[in-house]
C-alpha cells in the first residue's frame, strides 16, 4: 500500500534528479566556455565574439587528429594543443592590436573573425556535419539510480568540467600566474607597474582560455553537431553567463554557468506541466516553449535590473 | 550655507570620513587641508554627491540633500570642480561652457532649435569665458587647451552654473606657478564677488591667501576649523601636518 | 564629407552596366537559356546547396550540356536561409540576369517570399524542395511548380504507417516553429492513436538530455520526431547514447538522410524514416542518377539532390516541348504539366496544384554503405499520394 | 565648411534621384532595387548611430526594432487594414513603445553589460516572433497587401525608391536636427564626460532613453519600409547577426557623423553583393577586411574624408 504511493513520488524525484544532472552537465560545458571569456573581458576588456570560433577549431582539429593518428586520444591531445596555437595566433595577429579600441571596434573585428573561421572551416572540411568518434567505453550508459540510465560519456563530462573548475580555482588562489590574473582583473595599471610582461600575460591568459574553449568543443563534439557556425550557437548563451556571474570573475563564471544550465534544462522540462496547472493546457502548450527559450534571456534581464554588474563583480 | 554633520564612511576596515562636522558660511571661502590619505577626496565626493555617506547628514541652505544624487545638487546650486580635469574634449571651449548654462537653464528636451545659435545660451557662456579669461579661445577644442587653460575651463564650467557654492578639488593641481599665480589671482576675484567657495588645496601659498577660515582633515577627522592665522599657530596641525609637509 | 566615395560606387555601377547589357544581347541572339538557381550555399545548411547544386551540375552532364536542345547557363544564388535575400536575388535575376527560368529554393519561407517576385515578373518558378503548403492550396499559381512534395506529406505518410502497425502510445518532438508544428500536424491527419506528450523545442537548440530524460520517464511504445540538419544529428546521436535505440523505436522525418548520415553514422542504425525516395530506390534513372553521381562527386546523393536533378530534366522536356520558344509561357506551362520525363521515382502525374502525385515509402537504416550505416525502402505506405491542399486550389486545366 | 557640407549631400541626393532614369536607360533596373534596400538599411544605420555613435550606447539589439516595425505592419495587412499612414504609424509607435521599455532597464547598465543586455531583449524578440503561430512562426508571412498611401503605390518600383529616398533624407536631417539642439548637445555631452555632465546637473538617464527611444523609432520605420521592400516578414529580421550587420554599418562609415551609418550601408552592403557574386567564400574575405577596416580606418570610412582639428 504505502510502497504503491510513494512510486509515482520517487519517480518525480529520481526525473528531478536526473534533470538536475542534466543541467549541471550543461553548466559544465558552458562554464568552460565562460571561464576563458571572462577572464579575456576582465583582464585585457576585450569582448572576444570569436570564442565561439575556437570552440568549433578545438571540435574539428580533434576530429582532424584523430583521424589522422587514428587515435581518440592523440586527437584530444593534438586538438587542445591546436586550440591553444590558434588562440595565441589570434591574439598576437589581430587581437593585440584592439587591446585600446572601444568594445565597439572589439565587436566588428571578432564578428569579422567569425565570418572568416566559419568559411575557412567549410572550405577545408566541408559544409555537412562531421562525425566524430568515441572509445567505446565512452558510448555505453550506466543504472545511476534504479530507473535513471544516464549516459556515461555526459558523467565524464560532468567530471572534466569540475576538474577543470577546480584546477581553475587552484590556479587563480595559488599560483603567481592567477594572482596576476586576479590583480589584472580588477587593476591593470597595477599589474603594469610590478614590471610584468603584459604582452605576454595577455598572449597566455588568452591561450588558456583558448584551450579551455577547444576543450569544450571537442567535448561537445561527439553529443552535438560538428559544423561550420557551431560556436555561434553556444556563444550568446556563454555571454549570458559571463553578464549574469560578473564579468572577469571566475566564481561568477561557475556559479552563472550552473544557474543558466540548470534554469535553462528544468525549464524546458518542467516549465509546460507547471503552466498547465495554472492556465489551460492548450495556452500552456502554446506559451511553455517559447517562455522556456528565452528563460535564460529573462533571468539576465532580471539579474542586471536588480545587480547591473552582475552577481560577483570582479571589480571594485 | 553649508552644514554637515557626522558624515560617515567606511571602505571595508578603513574609515575614511569619521564623524565629520563641517560648516561653511554665506559668502565665505573655505578651504579644506590635510595630508594624502587624510580622506578630502571621500569628503568632497561626498558633498557633491558622488559617494553615500553610510551615516550623518548634509544640510545645504536649509535642505537636507544627503540622499540626493550629483546632478540634483548641481542644479540646486552646488558647482564643482574636479581634481583631474574633467572637461568635455570634444568639445569647443564655448560649448563646455554652454552646456554649463544650459544645464542651470533647464529646458534641455528642446529636440529641434540648434543650440550653437541659441542666444540665451551663448552669450551667457561668452560672458563666463570672458571672466575666467579666456575669451580668445572660444572656438578651440576642449582637448587642444593647455593644461592650464583646461583648468580655467573647467571653473568657467562650475561657475556657468551660477552656483551658489562651489567645491574646488585642487583646481591647481598639476599647474605651472605662473599658472598657479594667475588662477589664485582669479579666485581671489571670485572671493572678491562674495562666491561662497569650498577649496581643497595642496597649495599652501594659496590656501592661507585665498582662505577665510580653514579645516584640516586629518585620518578622517576634522582636526581644527580656524581663521588661517590660528591654524597656522595650532599644535595639533603642526604635529599632524605642517610639521610632516616642512 | 563622404559623397565622392558614393558617388564613386554609383558611377561604377553604372559603368559596367553596359557591358552586361552588351553581353545579353549577344545571348539573346545565341539562342540561350537562362536558368536561376536559388539555394543556400553559405552557413551550415550549405551543405544542402551543395548536393543540390552538384545535381544540377550531373543533370547537365546527362543531358550533353543542353537543357532542351539550346545551350544553358545556369545563374546560382545564395539565400543563406534569408526571405529577404531570396526576393534581392530573384529580383537580381529577373532583371538583371533576365533568366528565363527559376528553379531551386529549399526553405518554405523563402519560397513564400520568392514566388510573388517570380510570378508577379511572368517567369515560371520551379521549386525543387520547399514544400510550402499555401502554395500547394489557397495560393497555387500556373507558374509555380515542384519536384518534390509537399511538407506535411512524408509526416502523414509516417502516421499512416504508425496507426497502420498499430502503434498506442506515441512521442512527439519537433522544434518549436512553423514547420515543426506543419509536420505534427501531417502526422496526426492518419495516425489516430494516443499520444502521449508533444513537445516543441527551441529552434536550433543543441541539447536533448532533459527532453529525453523526461521522455523515458513517460515510457512511449514509439517516438515521432523531426529534427532537420544540425539539430537531427544531435538528437539522433543523443537519443542513441541514452541507450534508447534499443528499447523505444524512434521514427522521424527529414531528420535522417544522406546529408546527416555521414556525421550520424552507426548512431543511426535502427531509424525509421517516411520519403518519396530513396537512393537504393529502383528505378533506371535512379539508379542512373545515384551511381553517376557517386563517380563524379564521391558521396550519396540524398533527395534534395534528387528533387534538383529533376527539376533541371523537369525543364529540359518542356523546352523541348516548346522547340526552344520558352518566352511562350503558356505553351511552357502545358508542357511542364505533362512531367514528360524519366523520373527518378518512376513516371508521375502533376496534380491540378502542379505538385506531384507519388508513393511515399518507409525507410530504415541498416548498416552499411560508406557512412557506416544507409538508408533502405522496407515498404511502400502510400500509393499516389496527394497532398492535403489540392482542393483549396482553383487552378484548373 | 557648412556650406561645402550642404553641397556635397546635394550632390549625393541628386545622384540618387537620378539614378533610376539612368539605370532604366541602361536596362539595369534592378539596381533601383538594391539602392532601394540599402538605403532602408541605411535608416535602420542612422537611428542606430544617434544611439550609437552620439550618445555612446552600444547597443547590440537594433534588430528588434527592425522585426517589430515589419510586423506591426505585417499584423494590421493581416487583419487587412491597409493604410500606410497605419502601418507606419502603428511601426513608429510599437517600436517606440518597446524601446522605452527596454531603454529603461538597459540604461542602468553600461559597458559589456549594456551590449549584453540589449542582445537579450533582442533575443526574447526573436524567440516571441517565432512561436508566433498564427503570424507564420519561424516561417515568417507574407504581407498580405502592400501599405497603401494616397497617389502612393510601393507596389511601384520608383514610387517606392523615391518614397525611401525622402525618409533616408528625412532621417538623416532629422538626425542632425537633433544632435545639434540643447538635447543633442546634453546626449553627446554625456557619452563624452558623464562625470561632468552629472556634475553640472544633467542626469544622463532621462535623455539617454528618450535617444533610445527616438532611435527604436526611426528603427521601426525601417522596419516598416523593409517588410514592403521584401513583402515578406520573418523572426530573422531580429535575429543578432542582423542587429551586428547593422552596427557595423556605422562603425564601417564612421560614427557619431551623419554621412557615416550611410556610407557604411552603402560600403558593406555593396562589398557584400560584389563579394556574394563572386565567391560563395565571400565570408572568408569580408572577415579579414572587416578587421583591417576596423584597425585601419579608425574612425570610419567618414574619416578618412574627415580631419578632426586635433
Amino acid at each position: 500500500m504505502q510502497r504503491a504511493r510513494l512510486a509515482p513520488f520517487f519517480m518525480t524525484l529520481i526525473l528531478f534528479f536526473e534533470q538536475l544532472l542534466n543541467g549541471v552537465q550543461l553548466g559544465v560545458m558552458l562554464f568552460l566556455m565562460a571561464a576563458g571569456l571572462t577572464l579575456v573581458l576582465g583582464i585585457m576588456n576585450l569582448v572576444n565574439l570569436a570564442h565561439g570560433s575556437l570552440y568549433m577549431v578545438g571540435a574539428y582539429l580533434t576530429i582532424a587528429a584523430a583521424q589522422w593518428t587514428g587515435s581518440y586520444w592523440l586527437g584530444v591531445l593534438l586538438g587542445l594543443a591546436g586550440a591553444l596555437v590558434v588562440g595565441m595566433i589570434v591574439e598576437v595577429v589581430t587581437l593585440r592590436a584592439l587591446y585600446a579600441r572601444d568594445h565597439l571596434d572589439q565587436v566588428l573585428a571578432t564578428f569579422g573573425l567569425i565570418l572568416f573561421f566559419n568559411e575557412l572551416v567549410a572550405m577545408i572540411w566541408g559544409r555537412a556535419s562531421l562525425y566524430s568518434s568515441l572509445p567505446a567505453w565512452l558510448q555505453g550508459h550506466v543504472e545511476l539510480l534504479p530507473g535513471s540510465i544516464y549516459p556515461v560519456y555526459r558523467l565524464v563530462i560532468i567530471a572534466v568540467g569540475l576538474a577543470v573548475a577546480a584546477l581553475l580555482w587552484y590556479v587563480v588562489t595559488r599560483t603567481r600566474l592567477g594572482m596576476l590574473i586576479r590583480a589584472g582583473a580588477s587593476n591593470r595599471t597595477m599589474v603594469a607597474a610590478l614590471g610584468v610582461n603584459i604582452r605576454l600575460l595577455y598572449t597566455v591568459v588568452f591561450g588558456f582560455g583558448a584551450a579551455l574553449a577547444g576543450l569544450a568543443g571537442l567535448m561537445a563534439g561527439p553529443i552535438y553537431s560538428v559544423q561550420p557556425g557551431m560556436g555561434e550557437l553556444i556563444l550568446i548563451q556563454v555571454f549570458v553567463v559571463i553578464v549574469i556571474g560578473g564579468i572577469g570573475s571566475i566564481r561568477g563564471a561557475l556559479v552563472g554557468a550552473l544557474i543558466v544550465g540548470i534554469v535553462d534544462t528544468l525549464g524546458r522540462a518542467f516549465l509546460k506541466p507547471l503552466l498547465g496547472s495554472v492556465i489551460s493546457p492548450p495556452a500552456a502548450e502554446a506559451a511553455g516553449p517559447a517562455l522556456a527559450s528565452m528563460l535564460i534571456y529573462l533571468l539576465m534581464a532580471v539579474v542586471l535590473a536588480v545587480r547591473p554588474a552582475g552577481l560577483f563583480p570582479a571589480r571594485g | 550655507m553649508l552644514e554637515v554633520r557626522n558624515l560617515t564612511k567606511r571602505f571595508g576596515a578603513l574609515l575614511a570620513s569619521d564623524g565629520i562636522d563641517f560648516d561653511v558660511r554665506e559668502g565665505e571661502t573655505h578651504a579644506v587641508i590635510g595630508p594624502n590619505g587624510a580622506g578630502k577626496t571621500t569628503f568632497i565626493s561626498q558633498l557633491a554627491g558622488n559617494l553615500v555617506p553610510d551615516a550623518g547628514r548634509i544640510v545645504f541652505a536649509g535642505e537636507d540633500i544627503t540622499r540626493l544624487s550629483a546632478p540634483r545638487r548641481a542644479r540646486k546650486g552646488l558647482g564643482r570642480s574636479f581634481q583631474i580635469t574633467s572637461v568635455y574634449p570634444e568639445f569647443t571651449a564655448l560649448e563646455n561652457v554652454a552646456l554649463a548654462v544650459q544645464a542651470q537653464s533647464g529646458h534641455s528636451f528642446r529636440l529641434w532649435r540648434p543650440a550653437r545659435s541659441d542666444r540665451s545660451l551663448i552669450e551667457p557662456a561668452r560672458k563666463v569665458l570672458n571672466d575666467v579669461g579666456l575669451s580668445s579661445r572660444e572656438g578651440v577644442l576642449a582637448a587642444n587647451l593647455a593644461h592650464g587653460e583646461q583648468r580655467q575651463l573647467e571653473v568657467a564650467m562650475a561657475l556657468a552654473t551660477t552656483p551658489r557654492l562651489l567645491l574646488l578639488d585642487e583646481p591647481m593641481a598639476g599647474m605651472g606657478i605662473e599658472e598657479s599665480q594667475r588662477m589664485i589671482d582669479f579666485l581671489g576675484s571670485l572671493k572678491r564677488s562674495r562666491i561662497t567657495m569650498v577649496l581643497v588645496e595642496h597649495d599652501m601659498d594659496a590656501v592661507f591667501r585665498l582662505a577665510d577660515r580653514i579645516s584640516v582633515l586629518v585620518y578622517g577627522r576634522v582636526a581644527a576649523t580656524d581663521v588661517p592665522d590660528k591654524i597656522r599657530r595650532n599644535d595639533e596641525v603642526r604635529r599632524a601636518y605642517l610639521g610632516e609637509d616642512a | 564629407m563622404i559623397k565622392p566615395i558614393l558617388a564613386g560606387v554609383l558611377a561604377a555601377s553604372v559603368a559596367f552596366s553596359p557591358m552586361a547589357a552588351a553581353q545579353q544581347q549577344a545571348a539573346a541572339q545565341q539562342q540561350k537559356l537562362k536558368i536561376g538557381f536559388i539555394t543556400t550555399m553559405s552557413g551550415p545548411q550549405g551543405i544542402i546547396g551543395k548536393h543540390m547544386k552538384d545535381s544540377v551540375e550531373l543533370a547537365l552532364e546527362h543531358l550533353g550540356g543542353k537543357v532542351g536542345g539550346l545551350p544553358v547557363e545556369i545563374v546560382y544564388g545564395d539565400d543563406q536561409t534569408k526571405p529577404d535575400v531570396g526576393v534581392q536575388l530573384a529580383n537580381d535575376m529577373i532583371k538583371r540576369d533576365q533568366v528565363d527560368i527559376m528553379a531551386g529554393i529549399i526553405w518554405s519561407n523563402v519560397m513564400m517570399a520568392v514566388v510573388p517576385v517570380v510570378t508577379g515578373a511572368g517567369k515560371i518558378m520551379v521549386g525543387t524542395n520547399a514544400g510550402a503548403s499555401p502554395l500547394a492550396g489557397n495560393q497555387c499559381n500556373e507558374l509555380y511548380f515542384s519536384t518534390s512534395w509537399n511538407n506535411d506529406q512524408s509526416p502523414e505518410a509516417m502516421g499512416k504507417f504508425l496507426q497502420d502497425s498499430g502503434v498506442k502510445d506515441l512521442y512527439v518532438l519537433a522544434p518549436n516553429y512553423q514547420a515543426g508544428k506543419d509536420m505534427v500536424a501531417g502526422l496526426k491527419r492518419y495516425y489516430k492513436g494516443n499520444i502521449v506528450d508533444e513537445v516543441y523545442t527551441k529552434l536550433g537548440q543543441q541539447d536533448y538530455q532533459a527532453e529525453i530524460t523526461q521522455l523515458r520517464a513517460k515510457n512511449p511504445k514509439a517516438v515521432f520526431a523531426f529534427y532537420p540538419g544540425g539539430m537531427g544529428v544531435q538528437f539522433v546521436r543523443q537519443y542513441h547514447q541514452a541507450g534508447l535505440r534499443e528499447r523505444i523505436p524512434l521514427y522521424t522525418v527529414f531528420t535522417v538522410d544522406e546529408t546527416t548520415l555521414p556525421a550520424i553514422k552507426e548512431a543511426a542504425v535502427g531509424q525509421y524514416e517516411a520519403r518519396f525516395w530513396s537512393p537504393d530506390m529502383d528505378t533506371p534513372a535512379s539508379k542512373k542518377y545515384v551511381g553517376d553521381f557517386r563517380k563524379k562527386f564521391g558521396y550519396t546523393p540524398s533527395f534534395y539532390g534528387a528533387q534538383s536533378y529533376e527539376g533541371v530534366l523537369l525543364i529540359d522536356s518542356a523546352v523541348k516541348a516548346v522547340k526552344g520558344n520558352v518566352k511562350d509561357t503558356k505553351a511552357m506551362v502545358s508542357a511542364l504539366r505533362k512531367a514528360d520525363y524519366d523520373s527518378i521515382r518512376g513516371r508521375y502525374q502533376f496534380n491540378v496544384n502542379h505538385h506531384p502525385i507519388q508513393s511515399f515509402y518507409l525507410l530504415k537504416a541498416v548498416k552499411g554503405g560508406q557512412d557506416g550505416a544507409e538508408m533502405k525502402i522496407e515498404k511502400k505506405i502510400f500509393d499516389h499520394h496527394k497532398d492535403a491542399y489540392y482542393q483549396e486550389c482553383r487552378m484548373k486545366w | 565648411m557648412l556650406s561645402r557640407r550642404l553641397v556635397l549631400w546635394s550632390v549625393f541626393v541628386v545622384l540618387l534621384l537620378a539614378l533610376p532614369p539612368v539605370v532604366v536607360a541602361l536596362g539595369q533596373p534592378f539596381y533601383i532595387d538594391l539602392v532601394r534596400r540599402i538605403m532602408i538599411f541605411a535608416i535602420a544605420a542612422v537611428s542606430l548611430n544617434l544611439i550609437l555613435g552620439y550618445g555612446g550606447m552600444v547597443s547590440f539589439g537594433h534588430a528588434a526594432y527592425l522585426g517589430i516595425g515589419a510586423y506591426a505592419a505585417g499584423i494590421l495587412a493581416f487583419y487587412g487594414l491597409a493604410s500606410g499612414w497605419l502601418h507606419f504609424g502603428a511601426a513608429i509607435a510599437a517600436s517606440a513603445l518597446v524601446a522605452l521599455a527596454i531603454g529603461s532597464v538597459s540604461i542602468r547598465t553600461s559597458g559589456v553589460y549594456f551590449i549584453m543586455i540589449t542582445l537579450a531583449f533582442t533575443q526574447m524578440l526573436y524567440y516571441l516572433g517565432i512561436s508566433l503561430a498564427l503570424f507564420g512562426g519561424d516561417d515568417g508571412m507574407r504581407l498580405k497587401t502592400r501599405s497603401r498611401f494616397p497617389l502612393l503605390d510601393l507596389g511601384d518600383s520608383l514610387h517606392f525608391y523615391y518614397l525611401v529616398l525622402v525618409l533616408l533624407v528625412a532621417a538623416v536631417y532629422l538626425t542632425h536636427r537633433i544632435v545639434s539642439s540643447r538635447f543633442g548637445m546634453v546626449l553627446r555631452a554625456a557619452k563624452s564626460n558623464e562625470a561632468r555632465s552629472r556634475a553640472i546637473g544633467f542626469s544622463p538617464y532621462a535623455y539617454r532613453l528618450l535617444a533610445f527611444t527616438i532611435a527604436g523609432a526611426m528603427g521601426g520605420l525601417a522596419g516598416a519600409l523593409l517588410a514592403n521592400h521584401t513583402n515578406y516578414l520573418t523572426p530573422d529580421f531580429m535575429h543578432w547577426t542582423r542587429s551586428g550587420e547593422i552596427m557595423f554599418m556605422v562603425i564601417l562609415g564612421g560614427m557619431g557623423t551623419a554621412a557615416g551609418p550611410v556610407a557604411g550601408a552603402f560600403a558593406l552592403l555593396f562589398v557584400e553583393e560584389l563579394l556574394a557574386r563572386w565567391t560563395e567564400h565571400w565570408q572568408v574575405i569580408l572577415g579579414p577586411l572587416l578587421i583591417l577596416s576596423v584597425i585601419f580606418f579608425k574612425r570610419g570610412l567618414a574619416g578618412m574624408f574627415y580631419k578632426p582639428d586635433a
